[in-house]
C-alpha cells in the first residue's frame, strides 16, 4: 500500500510547434477500404488506481489521444488497441503485473511504467522478453545510467531528460540574479528528491545548509528554523508539490522573503489550489515539459474535444511516447524485436517541435530543462535554463 | 550549531508547543478509550483525519473561501473560527460513536479475545481513509487562508503567531474543560467508574453501553478540535494525514501514561517539543529514530509511563 | 453449527498412522498444485497469477507463521514484524550484490541477523506488556526502515537493485520468472516452518508459551522461565520473518525502504487474527486470503481497499477468534497428534 | 520434629505507608503442616507472595533449606522447591488439566527447545516421563478422570484440586495452600483434609491459609496467627485456640464456615 516512488514529471517543449495537430486535424484522410485493419496491441503501465491514479489517469489520456489519432488517420489500415497495465506507482505491484504483460506476446510496447520504482521492479521481466519501453515520466539517473549495472538496457527508454541535468538547472535558476545566494535545499527522502539534490551538488552548487525530511511532513518549524540560522536568501525544495505548498506556506509566514524554488515534482497546476497566489508568488519552478496549453491552445482545445477532460500532467511526453511506437508499426513493424530496434533508430520530432531520438542507453538526447514561475496565481514559462 | 540552537530555541518551542496541543488532543481521544475499555482504538486517526475535513468544507463550502480570498477579520473571524471548530469536533464526535457501534459493540457484548477489536478497528480506519480517498481522487485539499498569520508580538526573540496562540489557549481551555467534565459531571464520575473497575460500576447501576458510547463521543469531540487546529495551523489535509499524526499522537498517550488523561497532556507536549528539538538538532529524518529511542528508555524505567495509568488518577 | 476446525480435526484425531500421512500427502499434493491452476477460477485477471502466489501469497503465509509464534503462541503483541523481514532482505540485498556469497549461503546468515535483532529488541521490550510492547515494536519497524533510507552506503531511498537469484541446484534452474520453482521452494520453506512450529508446540516450549499467554503470572510462579521463553518466541518469530526476507529479496531482485512499512506489519497481524491466532493452519489460510484476495478482487479496481477493510470489520464481528480458531475442544490435540 | 525447611526472620513488608507485615518471625520445619490463620486482611497472603517472591520483603529476611530467598527470581524460588496454590484460582483454562500439571512438571527438567524441535531422545523421554508423572499425580488427588478435560470447564472443586497437583507437579519441597477449602461444602473438606494429610505423609511440608477454623486445627501440627500483620500466636492447635490474644483478634469476626 501506499508505495510513493512517483516521479512526477513534466518535461517538454521548448517552443511551440505542432506537427501532431496538423495530422490530428486530417482525420478525413485514411483511405476508405477497412478490410483489412491490422489489429496491433500496445500497452500503457502506471498508476491507475490507488493512491496515485490521478498521474496514471493523466498519462493514459495522452496515449489514447495519439492513438485515437492514429487510428483514424489509419482508418483499414492498422487498429491499435491499448493494454491497461495497472501498476499502482509501487514496484510491488509491478512485479506482479509485469509478467502477465511480459507474456502476452500481442503486446509490441509499453508507453511506462510511469513511475521509476515500478520500472526498476518490472524490467526483469521485460528485458526476458524483449518487449520496448518508452516511460513518459520514470526519471531515476540509475535506470540508463551503464555505471550503475544496466538497469534498463536494453529495453527502457524515456522521454523526459533525466535529474542529472535537472539538478543543476534548478540551482541555476533558483540563484539567477541573486546576489551573494545562500542556498538551503530541503529533499523529501524520496528516492527523486535524493536524488536531485545529489546531482545538483555533483553539478557544483555550494549549499547554505541542507535538511531531509520524512515525506508526510507537515511541520516544518524546525526545518525554518534551520534555514534562518543559515541565513538562506534561497530555498530550494526537492519533493511533490503537497508539502511544497505547506513548506512554501510556512516560510512565508515566518517572516522569509528570499526565493523559493523547486523542480518538476512542484511544477503542478495542484500546487496553485494548496496555497495561495500572494504566496507563491514568484516560486521559480523547473521541468522537462509544459503543459499542452503552453504549446499551443488550438491541440489543447482538440484534446479536450477527443478526450472530453483537459490535458494533465505528462501529456505532452505520453503523446511523444505513443506516436514513437505508432510510427513504427505504419512502418509496418509486427515483432518486438523489429519494434526495438525502430525504437532505438528512431528520428523524428517532439509534439512540442524539438528533435527527438535516444542515445544508447535510451536516454532522450539532446533534451533541454525549462524555467517556470508563479505569478499572479497561474505558472507561466520564462524559458529555457541555459 | 549551538549557538544557533540557543537563537532558535525559542520559536522552536513555540512550534513544538503548539504542535504538541495538537497531538495532546489527539492523545486524549486514544487515552479516553484506553482507559474504559482497555484497547487500542486504531482507528481515532481517521476519526482525526474527518474532523480536518469537515473544517474545510465549511471553510470552503460554507463561507465560499477560496485560495485567493482575503482573510476574515474580527468579530466574522470569531464566527467562522467557531463554527469550524465545533464542525469538526461534531463530525469526529459522532463519527467516534459510530465506530465503536460498528467496529466494537458486538465484539465487547462478546467479550472477544483482545486482539479482535484491534483488527476491526484496523478494518474500520482502512474503509475511512480509503472512502475519502475516493471522495478526493487521492488529492490533497487545501484550505484557503481565514485567518491573516498575524505577530502577536515577540517572547524571549520568538515570534508569537496568532494560530499558535489560539492553539495554545484554546487547546487549554479544552484540557482542562475535559478534566473537570471527567471530574464532575454525572458521565464523567460514570467513565471513571468504569475505568476502574467494570463490574463494580455496573453493580452501581452504570449503564454500560451509554458509558462507553459516551467516552467515545468525548474522546471523538477532542479528536476533531484537534482536526480543526491542524488546518488552521497548516492549512491543508489528506485522506492520509491521519496515519502519522495518530501514530505519534498515540506515542505520546504512551509516553505520559495511557489510560491518564494528564499523561496525554504531558506525553502529547512533551511529543511535540521533543520531535521539534530533535528535528532541528539531528536532522529531520532522524526524528522518529529519536522519539522512539526516548520512549524506550522512558519506558524502560517507568513501564506506565510517566504518569501511570488509569483515568482515575487525574488530577491535573 | 458446523465447525470446520472441529471437525477436521476430529477427522485427524480418529485416523490411524497411514491414513494420517495420505491426509497429510494429500494436502502437500494439493498446495504444490496451486501454481498449476492458473487457468481456473483461481486465476487473478490482472496482477500474474504465478507472481501472486509467491508474493504476496507464499511470503505472507511464512511472514504469518512467524509472528504467529509471538501473538498466537505467546500472546506478545508485535506491531514492528517487518523489521525481521527487512533485515533479512536487506542482508540478502546487501551480501548478494556485494559478496559472491549466493542466496543459500545467505539464508542462514539473514535468519541470524533477525534473531539477533530480535534478541537486542526483545531483551528491553519484553520486560514491558501488552499495548506498551505494541507501540515498543512499532518503533522498532519505523527505526530499520528509517535507518535504510538515510544510510546511502545500502542504498538509501533507492534500494538495491540487482539482487542476483538463486543458484541452480538439482538442475533446477531459478530464473526469476520461473514463478512455480520458486512456489515451490518456498512451500518447502513452509512446511518446515510449520513442522518446527507443531514440534515446539506439543513440547514443552509449547506449553510454557501457552501458560505465558493465558497467564503469565502463575506461570512464572510454577516455575516456568517467563522472560527466557518469550525471548525465544520473540526471536524463532525474527528467524522465520529473516528467512521470508532472505527468500523475497532472491525472488524480486529489488528491494527498497518502501517495501518495509508499518502498513505491511499490520497486514501480516489482520493475516494471524483473521486466520485465527495460535491456530497454525488458520494462520496459514488467512494468509492465503488476505495475500490473494486484493488481487482477485481487482475488477472492483478503486474499491478494492475499501472492501478489504469492511472485510476485516465483518470478519472480526462475525468470528472474533478468526476463521478457524484455536483449540477449543475437550480432547487435546497434543495427546495423540504428536510423532 | 526434625529441622526447619523455611524461616522467616523479621519479615517486613511496606506499601508505601502500609505496613502488611510487621517483624514477622516463624519457621516450618520439614513435614510438618503448619496452618496459617489470621482476620481477613492480616497479611496471610502477603506472607505468601514474600516466600514465592511476588514481592520483596523491605526488612529482614527469608531463608529456605538455610539459603536467603532475597532477589531470587520468582521461578527460581520455585524450581528450589516452593511451590504454591491460588487464592483466587489461576489455572490456565485453555490447556487440559493433564496439560497444566505437565506444565509444571517441565520446572526441572534439562531438554529445551532445541532437543524438543528435534526429537532428540532425551526430549522424547522426558515427554513420556513427565506424563506419566503428571496423571499419577492427578490421581494422587484424586482427579484423575478429568485429564483430558479443558481446565475452565471442569467443576469448581475439581479445579481447586488442579491448583494442588499442579503445584505438586514442580515437585515441591513445600507446598503453600491459598485456602484451598474456599467454597467447599463439610463433605469436600473432610475429602481434602485427608488428600493434605496424604500429601504430607507423601513426603511434603505445607503450609496452609485456610479460614475454615475446623479443618486448619484439624488438619495442622502447628497454627501460626497474624493479625494486622503482626505475629500473634504460634503454638499447637489445641493451645492457639485458647489463646486469648486469638480470641480477641476474631472476636466479631464471625468463625466463617463456608
Amino acid at each position: 500500500m501506499n508505495e510513493r516512488q512517483y516521479m512526477k514529471k513534466q518535461r517538454l517543449i521548448s517552443v511551440a510547434a505542432v506537427i501532431a495537430l496538423a495530422a490530428g486535424s486530417a482525420v478525413a484522410v485514411a483511405p476508405a477500404s477497412n478490410a483489412a485493419a491490422k489489429t496491433v496491441t500496445i500497452a500503457y503501465q502506471g498508476p491507475l488506481t490507488g493512491e496515485e491514479a490521478q498521474v496514471g489517469i493523466d498519462e493514459l489520456n495522452g496515449v489514447k489521444y495519439a492513438v485515437k489519432l492514429f487510428n483514424a488517420k489509419n482508418k483499414g489500415k492498422f487498429n491499435v488497441r491499448i493494454v491497461e497495465i495497472d501498476d499502482q506507482g509501487s514496484g510491488t505491484e509491478a512485479a506482479k503485473v509485469a509478467p502477465g504483460a511480459a507474456s502476452n506476446k500481442k503486446i509490441l510496447g509499453i508507453v511506462g511504467p510511469a513511475y521509476s520504482g515500478a520500472t526498476i521492479a518490472s524490467l526483469p521481466f521485460y528485458k526476458q522478453t524483449n518487449l520496448p519501453l518508452i516511460s513518459p515520466s520514470a526519471t531515476r539517473v540509475s535506470i540508463t545510467d551503464p555505471a550503475q549495472g544496466l538497469i534498463g538496457f536494453p529495453v527502457f527508454h524515456r522521454i523526459p531528460v533525466t535529474d542529472r541535468v535537472q539538478g543543476p538547472a534548478l540551482y541555476k535558476l533558483a540563484t539567477r540574479g541573486v546576489s551573494s545566494p545562500k542556498v538551503f535545499v530541503i529533499d523529501d527522502q524520496s528516492p527523486y528528491g535524493v536524488g536531485l539534490v545529489e546531482y545538483m551538488k555533483l553539478g557544483g552548487a555550494t549549499l547554505a545548509g541542507q535538511d531531509s525530511v520524512p515525506d508526510k511532513t507537515t511541520d516544518w518549524s524546525a526545518t525554518i528554523s534551520k534555514v534562518k540560522s543559515a541565513s538562506a536568501n534561497v530555498v530550494i525544495f526537492t519533493g511533490y508539490y503537497a508539502q511544497a505548498a505547506t513548506l512554501f506556506r510556512q516560510l512565508r509566514d515566518s517572516g522569509y522573503t528570499g526565493v523559493l524554488a523547486g523542480g518538476d515534482g512542484v511544477l503542478s497546476p495542484g500546487i496553485l489550489t494548496l496555497a495561495s497566489a500572494s504566496i507563491l508568488e514568484g516560486v521559480r519552478l523547473t521541468g522537462g515539459t509544459v503543459p499542452l496549453a503552453e504549446i499551443s491552445a488550438k491541440l489543447e482545445a482538440d484534446f479536450k474535444a477527443k478526450m472530453g477532460v483537459s490535458s494533465g500532467t505528462y501529456a505532452a511526453e505520453s503523446i511523444d511516447a505513443a506516436n514513437i511506437f505508432l510510427s513504427c508499426i505504419s512502418k509496418g513493424v509486427n515483432t518486438r524485436a523489429a519494434m526495438l530496434k525502430c525504437v532505438k533508430a528512431y528520428k523524428g520530432k517532439s509534439i512540442t517541435g524539438s528533435a527527438l531520438s535516444f542515445d544508447k542507453y535510451g536516454d532522450t538526447a539532446g533534451g533541454v530543462m525549462n524555467g517556470f514561475e508563479i505569478k499572479g496565481g497561474a505558472i507561466k514559462y520564462t524559458g529555457a535554463v541555459k | 550549531m549551538l549557538s544557533n540552537f540557543q537563537d532558535q530555541f525559542a520559536s522552536l518551542t513555540v512550534g513544538g508547543l503548539s504542535l504538541g496541543f495538537i497531538y495532546v488532543l489527539i492523545a486524549l481521544g486514544y487515552t479516553m478509550v484506553y482507559g474504559v475499555l482497555r484497547m487500542i482504538n486504531f482507528a481515532n486517526s481517521e476519526v482525526f483525519m474527518y474532523g480536518t475535513f469537515a473544517t474545510i468544507i465549511v471553510i470552503r463550502d460554507l463561507f465560499g473561501f477560496t485560495q485567493q480570498s482575503e482573510p476574515a477579520t474580527g468579530f466574522r473571524l470569531v464566527y467562522i473560527l467557531f463554527l469550524c471548530l465545533i464542525a469538526s469536533m461534531l463530525m469526529s464526535g459522532i463519527l467516534s460513536i459510530f465506530l465503536e457501534l460498528v467496529a466494537y459493540r458486538r465484539l465487547r457484548n462478546r467479550g472477544s479475545n483482545k486482539l479482535a477489536p484491534l483488527i476491526s478497528a484496523i478494518g474500520m480506519s482502512i474503509v475511512l481513509a480509503e472512502f475519502m480517498r475516493i471522495l478526493t481522487d487521492s488529492r490533497y485539499v487545501g484550505s484557503p487562508r481565514v485567518m491573516e498569520k498575524k505577530s502577536l508580538g515577540t517572547f524571549f526573540g520568538a515570534e508569537l503567531r496568532l494560530d499558535n496562540v489560539i492553539i495554545i489557549v484554546a487547546g487549554l481551555i479544552l484540557f482542562v474543560s475535559l478534566s473537570q467534565f471527567v471530574q464532575r459531571t454525572r458521565l464523567g464520575k460514570a467513565i471513571r467508574a468504569v475505568s476502574m473497575n467494570e463490574d463494580a460500576a455496573k453493580l452501581m447501576g452504570v449503564n454500560l453501553n451509554f458509558v462507553v458510547s459516551g467516552t467515545f463521543l468525548v474522546g471523538g469531540l477532542m479528536t476533531g478540535a484537534a482536526g480543526f487546529f491542524y488546518v488552521l495551523k497548516y492549512e491543508n489535509t489528506s485522506f492520509n494525514i491521519g496515519f502519522e499524526l495518530g501514530i505519534a499522537a498515540f506515542t505520546a498517550a504512551i509516553l505520559g501514561g495511557i489510560g491518564n488523561i494528564k499523561g496525554a497532556f504531558y506525553g502529547g507536549i512533551a511529543l511535540g517539543l521533543l520531535e521539534t528539538y530533535a528535528s532541528f538538532f539531528l536532522g529531520t529524518q532522524w526524528k522518529a529514530v529519536t522519539v522512539f529511542i526516548v520512549l524506550v528508555f522512558v519506558l524502560y524505567f517507568r513501564p506506565n509511563g510517566v504518569f501511570g495509568e488509569a483515568i482515575t488518577q487525574t488530577r491535573a | 453449527m458446523f465447525n470446520l476446525r472441529d471437525w477436521g480435526a476430529g477427522v485427524w484425531e480418529r485416523s490411524g498412522r497411514p491414513v494420517r500421512v495420505l491426509i497429510a500427502l494429500g494436502a502437500i499434493a494439493a498446495a504444490a498444485s496451486l501454481p498449476l491452476l492458473g487457468g481456473t477460477f483461481l486465476n487473478t485477471p490482472i496482477a500474474d497469477y504465478g507472481s501472486v502466489l509467491v508474493f504476496p501469497v507464499a511470503i505472507f503465509v511464512i511472514m504469518a507463521l512467524g509472528l504467529n509464534i509471538v501473538i498466537g503462541k505467546s500472546g506478545l503483541l508485535d506491531l514492528g514484524y517487518v523489521a525481521f523481514f527487512a533485515i533479512g532482505a536487506y542482508t540478502m540485498g546487501i551480501l548478494g550484490t556485494k559478496t559472491g556469497l549466493n542466496s543459500w549461503e545467505i539464508l542462514p546468515i539473514g535468519i541470524a541477523m533477525a534473531m539477533f535483532a530480535g534478541l537486542i529488541l526483545g531483551v528491553p521490550a519484553l520486560r514491558l506488556r501488552g499495548d506498551y510492547l505494541a507501540i515498543i515494536t512499532l518503533g522498532f519497524g519505523e527505526i530499520v526502515r528509517i535507518t535504510a533510507l538515510n544510510l546511502n552506503s545500502i542504498g538509501g531511498a533507492n534500494g538495491i537493485v540487482g539482487i542476483p537469484t538463486p543458484p541452480t541446484i538439482f538442475g533446477l534452474e531459478y530464473t526469476f520468472d520461473n514463478h512455480r520453482l520458486y512456489f515451490w521452494t518456498f512451500l518447502i520453506i513452509i512446511l518446515l516452518t510449520i513442522w518446527m512450529i507443531r514440534r515446539l508446540s506439543v513440547r514443552r516450549a509449547g506449553r510454557a508459551w501457552e501458560s505465558i499467554r493465558q497467564d503469565e503470572d502463575a506461570a512464572e510462579l510454577m516455575g516456568v522461565p517467563t522472560f527466557r521463553y518469550k525471548i525465544w518466541a520473540f526471536v524463532l518469530g525474527a528467524s522465520v520473518g529473516g528467512a521470508a526476507g532472505v527468500l523475497y529479496a532472491s525472488k524480486t531482485l529489488f528491494i527498497s525502504p518502501d517495501n518495509f512499512t508499518l502498513q505491511v506489519s499490520i497486514l501480516i497481524l489482520a493475516c494471524v487474527v483473521f486466520g485465527g491466532m495460535g491456530n497454525i493452519w488458520g494462520v496459514v489460510l488467512g494468509a492465503i486470503i488476505l495475500g490473494y484476495l486484493p488481487d482477485r478482487i481487482r475488477f472492483i479496481s478503486d474499491a478494492r481497499l475499501l472492501v478489504f477493510g469492511a472485510v476485516l470489520v465483518l470478519m472480526m464481528n462475525l468470528r472474533p477468534d478468526g476463521l478457524l480458531p484455536r483449540k477449543k475442544r475437550e480432547k487435546a490435540l497434543p495427546e495423540k497428534g504428536q510423532s | 520434629m526434625s529441622e526447619s525447611i523455611l524461616k522467616l526472620q523479621n519479615a517486613t513488608m511496606q506499601f508505601g505507608g502500609v505496613v502488611a507485615l510487621n517483624d514477622v518471625s516463624f519457621e516450618i520445619k520439614k513435614q510438618e503442616i503448619l496452618g496459617l490463620i489470621g482476620p481477613n486482611g492480616a497479611g496471610k497472603t502477603t506472607v505468601f507472595n514474600v516466600i514465592t517472591g511476588v514481592y520483596q520483603v523491605t526488612k529482614g529476611d527469608i531463608t529456605f533449606e538455610g539459603k536467603s530467598l532475597k532477589g531470587r527470581k520468582r521461578y527460581k524460588i520455585t524450581r528450589g522447591g516452593v511451590a504454591r496454590t491460588f487464592q483466587n484460582i489461576r489455572l490456565w483454562g485453555d490447556m487440559t488439566a493433564l496439560e497444566n500439571v505437565i506444565t509444571a512438571t517441565d520446572t526441572h527438567k534439562r531438554s529445551g527447545l532445541i532437543s524438543g524441535l528435534f526429537g532428540l531422545p532425551i526430549s522424547r523421554r522426558e515427554e513420556k516421563r513427565d506424563k506419566a508423572r503428571a496423571q499419577e499425580l492427578l490421581d494422587f488427588i484424586g482427579i484423575g478422570e478429568y485429564a483430558d478435560r479443558l481446565a475452565k470447564n471442569l467443576p469448581y472443586g475439581v479445579q481447586r484440586r488442579l491448583e494442588i497437583a499442579r503445584a505438586l507437579g514442580t515437585e515441591p519441597k513445600l507446598l503453600l495452600l491459598d485456602e484451598p477449602a474456599a467454597g467447599f461444602n463439610p463433605a469436600e473438606k473432610v475429602e481434602l483434609a485427608k488428600t493434605i494429610r496424604k500429601i504430607r505423609d507423601a513426603g511434603y511440608t505445607v503450609l496452609l491459609i485456610e479460614h475454615d477454623m475446623s479443618l486448619v486445627m484439624g488438619v495442622s501440627d502447628r497454627v501460626v496467627v497474624i493479625d494486622f500483620g503482626q505475629k500473634i500466636a504460634d503454638d499447637l492447635p489445641a493451645k492457639v485456640q485458647n489463646d486469648k490474644r486469638v480470641i480477641e483478634a476474631y472476636l466479631g469476626v464471625p468463625e466463617d464456615a463456608s
